[in-house]
Order: structure tokens, then sequence, then C-alpha cells
């Protein structure tokens, strides 16, 4: 697994390292102080207590004070106990008399958390239907999560440039500023979707479609993770969401609408687009390929994957990483370049893409190689059988090096 | 301490209640039997609509012939409330008789699933045919085990009382073969209701 | 109770079942769903109180039974309107 | 199991009589000593021994398994296990806790001191009893053998649908898990059959309810959720099964079915569940409390009260686990309500313990200290419950280990802390000796220090975003500073090394007392109820004469008396107190007898779930197996007559049991 986070702590909003407010939080003891601390001071990318958006703003808003209240409640209960320890340990004072107790003080004592509690349901209740409000969308995409990864589907949005459907996979790119619909289901079991600075989670649940309303404030990426246990390499299905300014968007839409470029004959890469053909266009679609014959190239991965689908590769090397976000494109310099940018300046080097120099060589050729040894697919290849002999995840495919090195030179060329 | 005289039927004299532990010990497993024949009905009712390909219920079920299973049901519930009542006199001969025409009707109701079963089979409606007619067969299945197993209690019963030679010794065993029955034949009676009655 | 009544009670209760399928082929419009339900609940009580005698036992039957039995209403009826069920 | 005669000639010895003749399918074993006399009992006291030892082995299994999740996960990519070992071990960690370990724990310490406390001298249904421990242990054994036949169930412990289906998990494993809780399930109702009767009808005279002692009323509600719950899991299961063994398609979604199905039932079972593992341990503590406090139970009708509230409470609350499932705002906003009331009788419970302690005269034994511990700790995991029952926070948790760390605290720091305090408190009762203080010292605060430095890191990591189940975690997410995975995992990791020296100090501790313990006295902590008196261990008959009950706290009172001051003084020693009993003891008691078909009967549920899994006829060998153990065991009367006794059971005043 690679480093996915810069180190340096500059002062972008891209990098969430940057600039993080530690607020200290008064009067703390034991476990419920700990508790209390991770919620307010940290750095990592998917803390809880980092809204960048109006949804997790509001979630942020309520679970402070509750985490607070709960916080109080437990330091009391400690305190108390502890004085009643040290208190009225035996030091040779006589039996006590056998009270059996003092029902106005246990209704009292009955009555304050029902009071607490009782504020504490009415902002829940608010809160939950605020954060269902959907009505004033601006924008929507299909979201669909499969062992493991996440696929992307735009429909046609013609007020966004969308003027074909978009399908990318891994990183969900999103205008900032923009109140965005996921309509979220998967193709084979639940998965949650979960990018904590945007949203809470939502299950992607096989057969049903569910709504999960994000928006990002400021232009950067945002780190999330499936966090429903889907199998074998659960751990390993991550997401991004990059949040581009309005211009920067379009500019990126009209990347992924553009057209397919066959690679120069006698090239590298052309014999990569042939190896590609023999080997890869069973489950990957590139969009617009043609044959010699000029017949359009079409991916069948229903006929060879349990879930039906396999990533979308027509704009591979526009996106940072690949297979589920768990493994960069981009090699570490360049990675460090792209994410600690300045907020003006990140749009453009992302849209620029994956360079021949820039690209991450060593973890692109392995997954060709083998890609079940970097990211476990299925438990017991024996077994595959029990699926109609489908794969859940991309196989070992048995490429030479030769090979390898054509398809590499091929995949750059999808920018 | 007491030290009370003890028979094997009266099992209620030593309680602290004075109620018989194999009698609160049945109404305990049917209250639990709710819960298990309500899971089963509430995913029949879920997913009775979920036909597939498969025939939709109105067009499987017969409405006379169930009708008349059920009244076959639920008449067996009298036999066996004469059967008890016979066993709480003492009344052997009787006992049997009710009892054999209990297990006989119950026999009867299981057999008519069983025709019912084979008829669905034939127009097409397997077991694994649609949501619908998995979780069907299930719930009717259950029941049908549960009719089952009562009437090889009652078939049973007979055999051991005709071994013990004390005339009414075995009233109670036989009371709780009834609180059983009868409680399969209140689970039919929501099942004709819900299931058969109410279309889908 | 006497075999007599129970004979009586059977009686009923086959009267109600007729009636029960009597609406399957009798239009009852807004009625059917509450009617036939009415009729299943009592149907369900008559057996339950008489034959079962749930009435003239101890009250700690009742209690274990209904309880289980109100649980399984209430429980399964959320459990259904979860997945608008009802609407 | 024998009949118990007074000698009427002499001093203290009870003799013996077991009967001889053949009855029913089989002759009636009649050893009383060896192997065979605990294969074959229905004593409800063997019974509980024999559960508890066989939980205790299932808590060194499950949490080996924890260990080993622990040391994967100290750095990050983890390379002890693979992810598919990982997933099995989560998966058989929780259920084997859950399931092998709190439960039956429980159900042993049900079994042994229902009867003591309220006066009886065995269960309403020994066989059943005797049976419903065969299943548990059956059932648990057959769940574990999947990790030697091409692994264990990997989908997690509420193994969601459609992962859990035959598609995406091929294996054997889930088939086993299915099966062998389906097993566990029928001891679990029958067990709860049993011991609701035992505590509604077996109530020694004037054992009212309101004067039974806490443990028992706790048990008699978690008793009543086990025989609603257990039947919801059981239809989840056999729908599960039919759709992985016999093709049908309950939860396959391209049939048209609906996963949240699978989660509904399974959490309609499994919240109620959450209290079956807790109040057992609430039970304990509000024994050992007062004990220690000298002091009744602060407001017993109220804790008796809400114990029954939080039963009743629990069954409306099940959705608070789906908040992400997609069950749309109104759902969600009513589940989460409801989750919140749950918390006002729970806190009536921590107000009452506490307010036991103020104004004691506490002494500080090993069972206290756990007992002080729970509160605490117990509260800690509760007010994170509370967190989570805020729906629209509870998204950003949800499967974090956030809720892993609330779970444990609850689970570990209550349920267990309870079981632990119980162990320390009734150790003399059960096998005549003491534990060792001192031992128990270091036990409990090895614990504590290891259970805090276990799982309070996990409210870090999972604040942090750290999500569950996840058999490696990368450092492109760690963060850094004070609050990154690296360092707190690793603690966690430590912690859990420390914990495990605490408790492997319990198991050095059992052997130590067995070998040269203190001989406990009658009545070593000066108690109150009335499991304690009586001898320790209990004779086969539990009491030689089954005393009048006539207060709350009956042993305390039989002991001590108000005097002109209204100050508490010792008027009786326990050994006279005992003296009065034996003085009026029986002469003859009629226990009941030994049977073979218990475990006969048992044994054939894995036989016939085996066979589901890999060939019908053996399935079919399992059911003759049943249906046989079931013909022996009703043609054979529960109770050996008496005139089967050699020497046969002659004087007409005999005392008879079940
Ligand atoms: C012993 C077991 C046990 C117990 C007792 C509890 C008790 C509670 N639990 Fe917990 N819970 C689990 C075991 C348990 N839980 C497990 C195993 C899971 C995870 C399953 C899985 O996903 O694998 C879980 C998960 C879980 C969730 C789902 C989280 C998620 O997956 O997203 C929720 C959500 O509401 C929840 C809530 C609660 C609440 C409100 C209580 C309440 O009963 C707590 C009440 C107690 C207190 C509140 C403290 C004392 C009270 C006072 C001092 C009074 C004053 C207090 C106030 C005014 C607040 N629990
Ligand atoms: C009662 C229930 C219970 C108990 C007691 C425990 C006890 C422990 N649990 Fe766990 N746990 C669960 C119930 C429980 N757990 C559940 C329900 C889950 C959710 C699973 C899922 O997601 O599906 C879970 C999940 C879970 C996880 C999360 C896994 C994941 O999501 O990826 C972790 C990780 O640290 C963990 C750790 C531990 C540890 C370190 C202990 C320790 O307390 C264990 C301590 C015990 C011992 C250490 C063994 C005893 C003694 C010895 C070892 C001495 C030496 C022995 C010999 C000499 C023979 N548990
Ligand atoms: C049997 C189906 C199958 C074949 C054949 C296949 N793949 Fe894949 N591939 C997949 C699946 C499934 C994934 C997603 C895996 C994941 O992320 O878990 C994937 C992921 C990828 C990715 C990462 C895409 C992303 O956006 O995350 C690349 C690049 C890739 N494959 C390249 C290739 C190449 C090149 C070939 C041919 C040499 C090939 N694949 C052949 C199924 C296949
Ligand atoms: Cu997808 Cu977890
Ligand atoms: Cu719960």
């Amino acid at each position: 697994m690679r480093h996915q986070n810069t180190t340096d702590h500059g002062t972008t909003a891209v990098n969430r390292l940057a600039g993080m407010r530690r607020r200290v939080v008064g009067s703390i003891a034991g476990l419920a102080g700990t508790m209390f601390l991770a919620g307010c001071a940290t750095n990592a990318p998917q803390d809880t207590f980092q809204p960048k958006g109006p949804n997790a703003k509001i979630i942020d808003d309520l679970q402070k004070p509750v985490f607070a209240v709960a916080g109080i409640i437990g330091v009391f209960v400690t305190v108390v106990v502890i004085i009643a320890v040290f208190k009225f340990r035996d030091k040779g004072q006589p039996i006590p008399h056998q009270s059996h107790g003092n029902p106005a003080l246990e209704i009292t004592l009955t009555i304050i958390p029902a009071l607490i509690l009782t504020v504490v349901g009415v902002f829940t209740f608010r809160t939950v239907f605020d954060l269902a409000k959907t009505s004033d969308t601006e924008m929507i995409i299909n979201v669909t999560g499969q062992q493991w990864w996440w696929e992307y589907d735009y429909p046609v949005q013609n007020e966004y440039g969308i003027t074909q459907p978009i399908i990318t996979s891994g990183q969900l790119v999103i205008p900032a500023g923009t109140k965005v619909l996921l309509r979220q289901t998967s193709r084979d079991v639940i998965h949650s979707y979960w990018i904590p600075a945007l949203n809470g989670k939502r299950d992607a649940v096989p057969g049903r479609v569910h709504l999960n309303r994000i928006e990002a404030d400021k232009p950067g990426i945002y780190a999330g993770q499936c966090t429903e246990f889907c199998g074998l390499s659960h751990a390993n299905m991550r997401m991004e969401a990059v949040a581009l300014s309005k211009a920067d968007f379009a500019k990126w839409v009209a990347n992924q609408l553009k057209p397919y470029a066959s690679p120069a004959e006698n090239t590298l890469a052309k014999e990569g687009e042939t190896v590609f053909m023999n080997q890869c266009i069973r489950c990957h679609q590139v969009n617009g390929m043609k044959r010699a014959d000029g017949t359009p190239v079409i991916a069948a991965p229903d006929e060879n994957m349990v879930s039906g689908a396999a990533p979308n590769l027509s704009h591979l090397m526009s996106r940072n990483t690949f297979a589920g976000a768990t493994f960069d494109l981009l090699n570490k310099s360049c990675r460090e370049d792209v994410w600690g940018a300045e907020s003006e300046s990140f749009g453009a080097k992302y849209l620029g893409g994956v360079s021949e120099d820039c690209l991450n060589q060593t973890d692109l050729r392995g997954w060709l190689r083998n890609a079940p040894a970097m990211k476990p697919m299925y438990a017991n290849p024996a077994l595959l059988t029990s699926s109609g002999g489908k794969y859940r995840g991309m196989p070992n495919l048995g490429l030479t090096e030769s090979d390898i090195e054509k398809l590499v030179a091929y995949l750059l060329t999808l920018k | 301490m007491t030290t009370d005289s003890h028979t094997e039927t009266d099992g209620a004299a030593h309680t602290s209640t004075g109620l018989s532990n194999n009698k609160l010990g049945m109404w305990l497993f049917l209250g639990s039997e709710c819960l298990l024949f309500g899971g089963l009905i509430s995913t029949y009712m879920l997913y009775r609509g979920r036909v597939g390909e498969g025939p939709r219920p109105s067009q499987v079920f017969d409405i006379p012939f169930t009708s008349v299973s059920s009244f076959v049901l639920l008449m067996s519930s009298l036999t066996m409330v004469l059967a008890v009542s016979a066993a709480h006199k003492g009344d052997d001969r009787n006992t049997y008789l009710w009892t054999t025409v209990t297990a006989i009707l119950g026999a009867t109701f299981v057999g008519g699933q069983v025709y019912e079963f084979t008829a669905f089979y034939n127009e097409g409606m397997g077991f694994t045919t649609s949501l619908f007619s998995s979780s069907f067969y299930v719930l009717t299945g259950f029941h049908g085990v549960h009719v089952t197993v009562g009437v090889i209690m009652l078939m049973s019963i007979v055999g051991i009382m005709k071994r013990s030679k004390v005339p009414g010794s075995k009233s109670e065993t036989v009371e709780m073969i009834g609180l059983y029955w009868h409680f399969v034949d209140v689970v039919w009676i929501i099942i004709f209701t819900l299931i058969y009655l109410i279309p889908a | 109770m006497s075999n007599a009544g129970y004979v009586r009670i059977a009686a009923i209760l086959a009267a109600i079942t007729a009636l029960e399928v009597a609406t399957y082929y009798v239009d009852l419009g807004a009625l059917f769903l509450p009617s036939l339900l009415i009729m299943m609940a009592v149907k369900f009580y008559i057996v339950v109180s008489f034959f079962m005698h749930l009435r003239y036992e101890s009250k700690m039957f009742s209690w274990v039974f209904y309880t289980g039995l109100f649980l399984a209403i209430v429980v399964y009826g959320i459990f259904l309107a979860t997945f608008h069920f009802f609407s | 199991m024998a009949i118990i005669e007074r000698s009427i000639t002499s001093t203290e010895v009870f003799s013996v009589a077991t009967p001889s003749s053949s009855l029913g399918a089989l002759k009636r074993p009649v050893a009383t000593t060896g192997w065979k006399s605990w294969l074959f009992t229905v004593d409800h006291k063997k019974l509980g021994i024999m559960y508890s030892a066989a939980a205790l082995f299932f808590f060194i299994v499950g949490g080996l398994e924890a260990v080993l999740i622990r040391l994967q996960l100290a750095a990050p990519n983890g390379k002890i296990l693979n992810a598919d070992l990982y997933n099995q071990m989560f998966t058989m960690h929780a259920t084997t806790m859950v399931f092998l370990f709190v439960m039956p724990m429980a159900a042993g310490l049900a079994n042994y001191f229902i009867p003591l406390q309220i006066g009886a001298r065995d269960v309403a249904f020994p066989r059943i009893n005797a049976f419903s421990f065969w299943a548990f242990l059956f059932g648990g054994l057959f769940l574990n053998l999947s990790w030697f036949l091409g692994g264990a169930a990997d989908g997690g412990w509420f193994m969601y649908a459609p992962n859990s289906g035959p598609v995406f998990s091929p294996s054997h494993g889930i088939d086993f898990w299915v099966l062998g809780l389906q097993i566990t399930g029928i001891a679990s109702l029958a067990g709860a059959v049993n011991l609701i009767t035992t505590v509604l009808n077996m109530r020694a005279p004037g054992m009212k309810l309101m004067r039974m002692p806490i443990f028992t009323w706790m048990q008699l509600v978690v008793q009543f959720l086990l025989l609603f719950a257990v039947p919801v899991i059981t239809v989840a299961l056999f729908l599960l099964s039919f759709q992985r063994n016999f093709g049908a398609t309950f939860f396959d979604v391209s049939a048209g079915a609906d996963p949240l199905l699978w989660q509904h039932l399974f959490w309609i079972f499994g919240h109620p569940e959450v209290y079956i593992l807790i109040l057992p341990s609430f039970g304990v503590i509000s024994e050992v409390l007062p004990v220690f406090s000298r002091k009744p139970l602060f407001g017993y009708p109220f804790v008796v009260f809400s114990g029954a509230a939080i039963g009743f409470v629990g069954w409306g609350v099940w959705a608070h686990h789906m908040f992400a499932s997609g069950l749309g705002p109104v759902s969600v906003a009513v589940f989460s309500i409801s989750t919140m009331a749950i918390a006002v009788p729970t806190g009536v419970k921590i107000v009452n313990w506490t307010m036991t302690l103020w104004g004691g005269k506490l002494e500080f034994t090993a069972a206290m200290k756990f007992a002080v511990g729970l509160i605490v700790l117990f509260t800690i995991g509760g007010l994170s419950g509370v967190t989570h029952s805020v729906a629209p926070s509870d998204t950003q948790q949800t499967d974090t280990y956030y809720i892993v760390a609330h779970f444990h605290y609850v689970l570990f720091g209550g349920a267990v802390f309870g079981l632990f305090s119980g162990f320390y408190y009734w150790w003399p009762k059960v096998f005549g000796k003491l534990l060792n203080e001192k031992l128990g010292t270091w036990n409990f605060w090895l614990m504590v220090i290891g259970m805090n430095m276990t799982f309070g890191p996990m409210h870090i990591l999972g604040l942090q975003g750290q999500p569950r189940r996840m058999y490696q975690w990368t450092e492109a997410r760690a963060g850094e500073g004070l609050f990154n995975f690296g360092f707190w995992n690793m603690f966690a990791s430590i912690g859990s090394i420390v914990l495990s020296i605490g408790i492997l100090l319990f198991l050095i501790n059992i052997v130590i007392t067995a070998r040269n313990g203190k001989v406990a006295p009658l009545d070593p902590w000066d108690a109150r109820s009335l499991e304690w008196m009586t001898s320790n261990p209990p004779k086969e008959h539990n009491f030689d004469s089954i005393p009048t009950i006539s207060h709350l706290d009956e042993f305390f009172h039989r002991k001590y008396q108000e005097d002109a001051s209204g100050q508490m003084v010792k008027v009786k020693t326990a050994e006279q107190v005992m003296k009065e009993l034996e003085d009026n003891a029986d002469a003859h008691i009629h226990m009941p007898s030994p049977s073979y078909w218990p475990i006969f009967l048992a044994a054939g549920l894995p036989v016939i779930s085996f066979g589901v899994i890999y060939s019908i006829p053996i399935a079919i060998i399992g059911g003759v197996i049943v249906l046989f153990g079931c013909y022996g065991w009703s043609i054979e009367p529960s109770t050996a007559p008496d005139d089967d006794f050699d020497p046969p059971a002659t004087t007409k005043d005999v005392v008879h049991v079940g």
C-alpha cells in the first residue's frame, strides 16, 4: 500500500494536515476525556470531526454537544463512584443502617436523564430530517459499489456540459459548492459509501437505490472508505472525492467526453492496444475503441464477473489512484506535487492527469503481472466454480513482461 | 416441610404457584412459537408479491380445496378437546377414540397439504421458483411439520396409555398434546386468512 | 365445559369459517380486509380461550402466551412498516 | 439423582440410594462418581459446573483469536494473517465470545444458583436441563469444527446477506456457523423454558417474587428475552440455510429479494441479545455490592422494574444497528429516539449501585473490585452507546472502531467483569475453597488496565476514521501527531497482552486454589441470600429442609437483628442457621434420576447438521438418533419410582423433586 498523503504541512485547502486547529477541551478525566480529545484535535484524513461541507457540518453541530454531555455524565459518575470508594471503605465503622432506598431520590434521578435525553432527542429528530432533504439538489451522480471498487456514472446533465454519460471509477469528481445527490446501489453485496469530511455513511444495497447528499465547500481531495463488510478485500475498498472549482470541473467533463484516439501505428502503444484487445477487453470497456475492421469493441464483463462490471478505462490516466483507490497511479514526487498544491493551482495540476514521467510504474506493472497478489480477490480460487467460473476481482492473466511493457505504454495514452 | 403425596400425573402439587410445571412449560413454549411463526408469516407477507417468472398466488391457490382442509383441521380441535375432556374424566375408551379421530383428521390435513403441494408443483411452482414460492413453502411446510409431529404424538400417547395400567394416569400428557394441537390449529387460522383469503 | 358446549363452540367456529370463505366470493369493498381480520381474531380468541382453556386457567399462562403474541404482532408489524409495507 | 436418606441411627452421614432396575429402553445409569456421573447427570449443580467449564474453554479460544487480531493490527500492513484468515478470525472471535462464552457462562451461573437462591432442590425439568447443556456443547464444538474442514465462517458475526449467500461465501464455513447456531439456539430455548418454569414454580414457601434475589430476577428477564428472541434468529438461520443448502433465494437480489430482511431479523434478535449478555452480570453485581457494602441493595424494586423495563424496551430499538442502511428518515428518527429511552432504566441501575455503596462499609474483595469496576466501565460503554443512538452522528461512527470500543466496554467492562465478580464471589460456594485474593487483586488491576489500554484507544481510532473489519490498515490514512493510527493501534495491541496476562492470572489462580487453596468457611462473605444457607459445596439435594422465607435477604435477616438502639447486631452464626435447617431435615428426599437420553438426543443434532452440509443420508441417520432419543426419553419416567431403588425407599414420607 502506498502513501496517499503527503507529510509536509502546507497551508493549502487540499492538504488536510495543514492549518488544523487543535481545540483544547477542558475538564477531562480518564477515558471519557480521551474520547473527547480524539474528536477535537486531529489530522487523520478520515477524521469524523473535520467537516468540509454542509452535510457533515450539520452532523458535527449535533454530535459535538452530545459528546460533551456524554463526557460530563461519564466524568460525574466516575467521580461519584471514586468518592464513595474512598469515603466509605471499611474503616471499622459499625454496620450501616439497613436502608432500602429513597423513592423520591430515585425518581428525581430517573427524570433528570429523561429530560436530558428529551432535549437530545428533539435535536436529533430535526437533524435527521434536515439531512434527508434532497429537493434542492443541483447535480446527480449514480454510484455503484461492487467487490471491491466504486463506479461513478454521470447521467446526461447539459448544464454541466455532460452531454453524454460519463463512467469512471475510484475517484468521484464533483464541482465544489454544488449540492450533489449520489444515487447509490450495488451490483453484488452491501457496501457503504463514506467520505467523512462530506457526509455520514450510506449503504449501497443491491436491489435498492439509496440517496446520499454531499457537498464540498472548497476544491480538494477528500478520503473515504467502504464501511460495510463486503468480503475478502473490504479493507482495500477505498474512494476519494475530488472537488474542483466549477471552471475546472467543466474542463474535466470536456476531457472525459474527448473521443478515443487510437495510438499511432508502429508504436509500442499500438502493440499494447492489440494486447489489450486480446486480453483486457473481455472485462474493461474503453469507449470508442474500434477493431481494425471498424467494428466497435464492446466489453462483456457480465460474462466474466460475478458483479457484472469492471472499471471503465477510457480515461484511466485522468485519475490519480486505481483499484479501488488503493494504489497510486502517480509516483511519489508527482503525487506530492498534486496533493500538496495550492487551492488555486490544485485544479490545474489534478487535470494534468498522469504523464509518463509521473506514472507509478511499480504498482501498475505489479497489478498487470498479478493483481490478486496485490489485492486479495477471492479466498480460494478453487471455489470459483461455484460462481459459474466467474471472477470476483481482476485475475492473474499470466502476461509476459513484454506484454506488460506494451500495455503500460498503451494505458498511458488513455488520458 | 411438606412431605406431599406424589403421583406421576400430579406434577402441580408441590410447586409454589400450584400450577403444573409441564403446563407452564408448554405455554412458555407456545409463546415462543408465536415469534417463530410470526417471523415466517412476515417473511411471506414481504415476499408474497415477488413471483418472478413463476405463478402468482391467486393463480395457484385453490380456495375451495383449502377451505375444506382448513375445516378439517378446525374440527380436529373439537375432537382434541373431547379427548382431553375424556382423559380428565379418566374415561380411557373415549380418550382413545377421540385422540385417534384427531390424529386421523390431522393426517387428512397433512395429506391435503401434500396433495396441494404436488398440484402447485405441477403448475410450475417449485420450492425455488420464486421468493413467493419459497416463502410459501417454508411457512406452510413448517406448519405441516408441526401438524405431523402432533399426529405422531397423538398416536404415541394411545400406545403409551395402553401400556400403563392406571386409568386416566396420562391425562396431563393428553392435555399438553391438546394445547400444542390447538396452537397449531390457531396458527392455521391465521395462515388461512392472511395467506389464502387476502389476495396479494 | 360440557361436551355439548364444545360442540356448540365448534359450530360457531365453523360458521365463522364459512363466512370467511364467503368474503372471498362476495365483494365487500373496503370492508373486506377489516372484516376478515376481525373474524380471524375472533376465531383465534375462541380457540385459545375455550379449547385451550386459557380463560379458565391461571393468569400466568395468559401472561406468558399473550406477551409472546403481543411482541410478535408489534415487532413484526413495525418490521414490515419499515419496508413501507402498509403504505 | 438418587434417593437421599437421612441416617436415622446417628450423626452426619446421609445414605444415597440409586435406582437399579431396567426402565424404559435402557437400564438407568447409576454411577454417582467418576466420569459417568457427569455424562448422564441431571443435577443442576453438576450441569452448571460443566456449562461454566465449557464456556471458560471457549473464552480462551475466543481470546486467542482476539489476540491474533490485535497482533495483526499492531502495525500497518500486518502480515500475520491473510485477508481470508483475518475475516474468519473476527467472525469466530465474536461468535465464540457471544454465543459460546458469555451466554453459556451466564447459563452456567443460572443453573447453579437459581435453584439455590429460590430454595429449590433442582430445576423444573432436570432432563431438559441436561439436554440443553449437551446441545450447547455439541453446537459449539460443531461450529469450531469448521476450522479443520475448509475454513470457518467469514461473514462477520451479523453475517449480512447477500455476502453470506452461497455465491459470495462458497466455502462451508457459513454452513457450519448457521447450523451450529441453530443447535445452540435449541439449547437456549429449552433452557429458557426450563429456568422460567423453575423460577415461577419451584420457589420455597414464602419466596414471593419480590423477595427473590436480584440475580434470579435478572436471569428471569434474560430467560424471557431468550424465549422470545431465539425464535427470531431461528427463522433467519432457517432462511439462510435453505438458501445455502437447498437453492432457495431468500436473500438473492437477482430473484427480487431484499437484503434488509436479514438485517431486520438478525437485529430483532440481536438487540435483545445484548441485554441477554449484560443482565446476568447486572444481577451478579447486584448481589455482590450489597454483601460487601453491608447494606441492602438500594431501591430493590427499582432495580427489578428497570431490569424488566430494559428487557421490554429492548424489543423496540433494533434498527439502531441500521441507521446507515437506508431505512428512510421516519424509521431512523423513531428508532433513534426509542434507543435513547433505554438509557433511562439503565441509568436507574447505575444510580442504585452507586447509592448502595454510598454510606456503606465497603470491603474490597476481588469480587467487589470487579463489581465496582463494572459500574464505571459499563457507564463509559453505555454513554458511547447513547452517542450512537443519535442517528446522524452514528452515520459518521458506525462501522468504525468507535463502535468496537462501545461494545467492548459494555461487553468486557460490563458482562465479563460481572462474570468475574461472580467467579470470585461464588467460587467458595461451588468448590468449597477460596480463590486467592492477592492474585485476584493482580488479576483485577491487570484486567482493568489492560482493558482500558486495549479498548480505550479504539474510541480515538474510530473517531479518526479507522473502519472496523479491516485485515490491514494503511499508513496512508493514518494521520499524524498525537492521534495517528500507528501509535494507538500499537498501544491497543500491547494492552491486549496486558489483558491476557490478567486473565492468565485468573487461570493460574484456579490451579493454585485447586491444589492448595484455603478451605472456605461456611459463610465466607457474611452473605445475604439463600444460596449461602447450605454447605460448601452444597449437598446433592441442596437443602436438608426447605427454608420458609419471610424476608428479602433471608439469610441476612436470620443472622442479624436490630437491637434496641436500632443497630444491626449478629444474633446467630451461619453455622447456627444451618443447624436449624439440619435439625428439621427431611428424612427421605427423592431426587431426579440420571438418564442416558439427554446426551444421546443432543448428539443427534450435530449429526443431522453435518449431513445437511455433506450428504443427506448422514442427516437421516442423525434424524433416526433424534427420534430414537425422543422415544427413549418419553417412555422413561423422569424420576425413577420409589420401589425401583436399592435399597427400596419404603418410607411413606418421601419428598419428591422434579
Ligand atoms: C452488553 C451488550 C450491550 C449493551 C448493554 C449495549 C447498550 C447500549 N447500546 Fe450497544 N451494542 C452492543 C452491545 C451492547 N450495547 C454491540 C455488541 C454492538 C455492535 C454490534 C455490531 O455491530 O457488531 C452495539 C451497537 C450499538 C449501536 C449501533 C452502532 C452502530 O453499529 O452504528 C447503538 C446505536 O444506537 C447502540 C446503542 C446502545 C445504547 C443506547 C445502549 C444503552 O443500553 C446504554 C445505556 C447505559 C447508559 C446510558 C449508561 C448509564 C446511564 C446513566 C449514567 C444515566 C444518565 C445517562 C444519560 C442521560 C445519557 N449500541
Ligand atoms: C463478549 C464478547 C467479546 C469479548 C469478551 C471480546 C474480547 C476481546 N475482543 Fe472482541 N469482539 C466482539 C466481542 C467480544 N470481544 C464482537 C461482537 C466483535 C465484532 C466482530 C465482527 O465485527 O463481526 C469483536 C471484534 C473485535 C475486534 C475488531 C475486529 C475488526 O473489526 O476487525 C477487535 C480488535 O481489536 C477485538 C479485540 C478483542 C480483544 C483484544 C478482546 C480481549 O478482551 C480478549 C481477552 C481474552 C484473552 C486474551 C484470552 C484469555 C486468556 C489467555 C490468552 C491466557 C493465555 C492462555 C493460555 C495459556 C491457554 N474484538
Ligand atoms: C476477468 C476480468 C478482467 C480482465 C480480463 C482484466 N481486468 Fe482489469 N480489472 C478487473 C476488475 C474487476 C478490476 C477492479 C478491481 C478492483 O479494484 O478491486 C480491474 C481493475 C483494473 C485496473 C484499475 C482500474 C481502476 O480504475 O481502478 C486496471 C488499470 C486494469 N484492471 C487493467 C487491466 C488490463 C490492462 C487488463 C488486460 C491485460 C485487464 N485489466 C484485464 C477485471 C479484469
Ligand atoms: Cu465494499 Cu466493504
Ligand atoms: Cu443494539
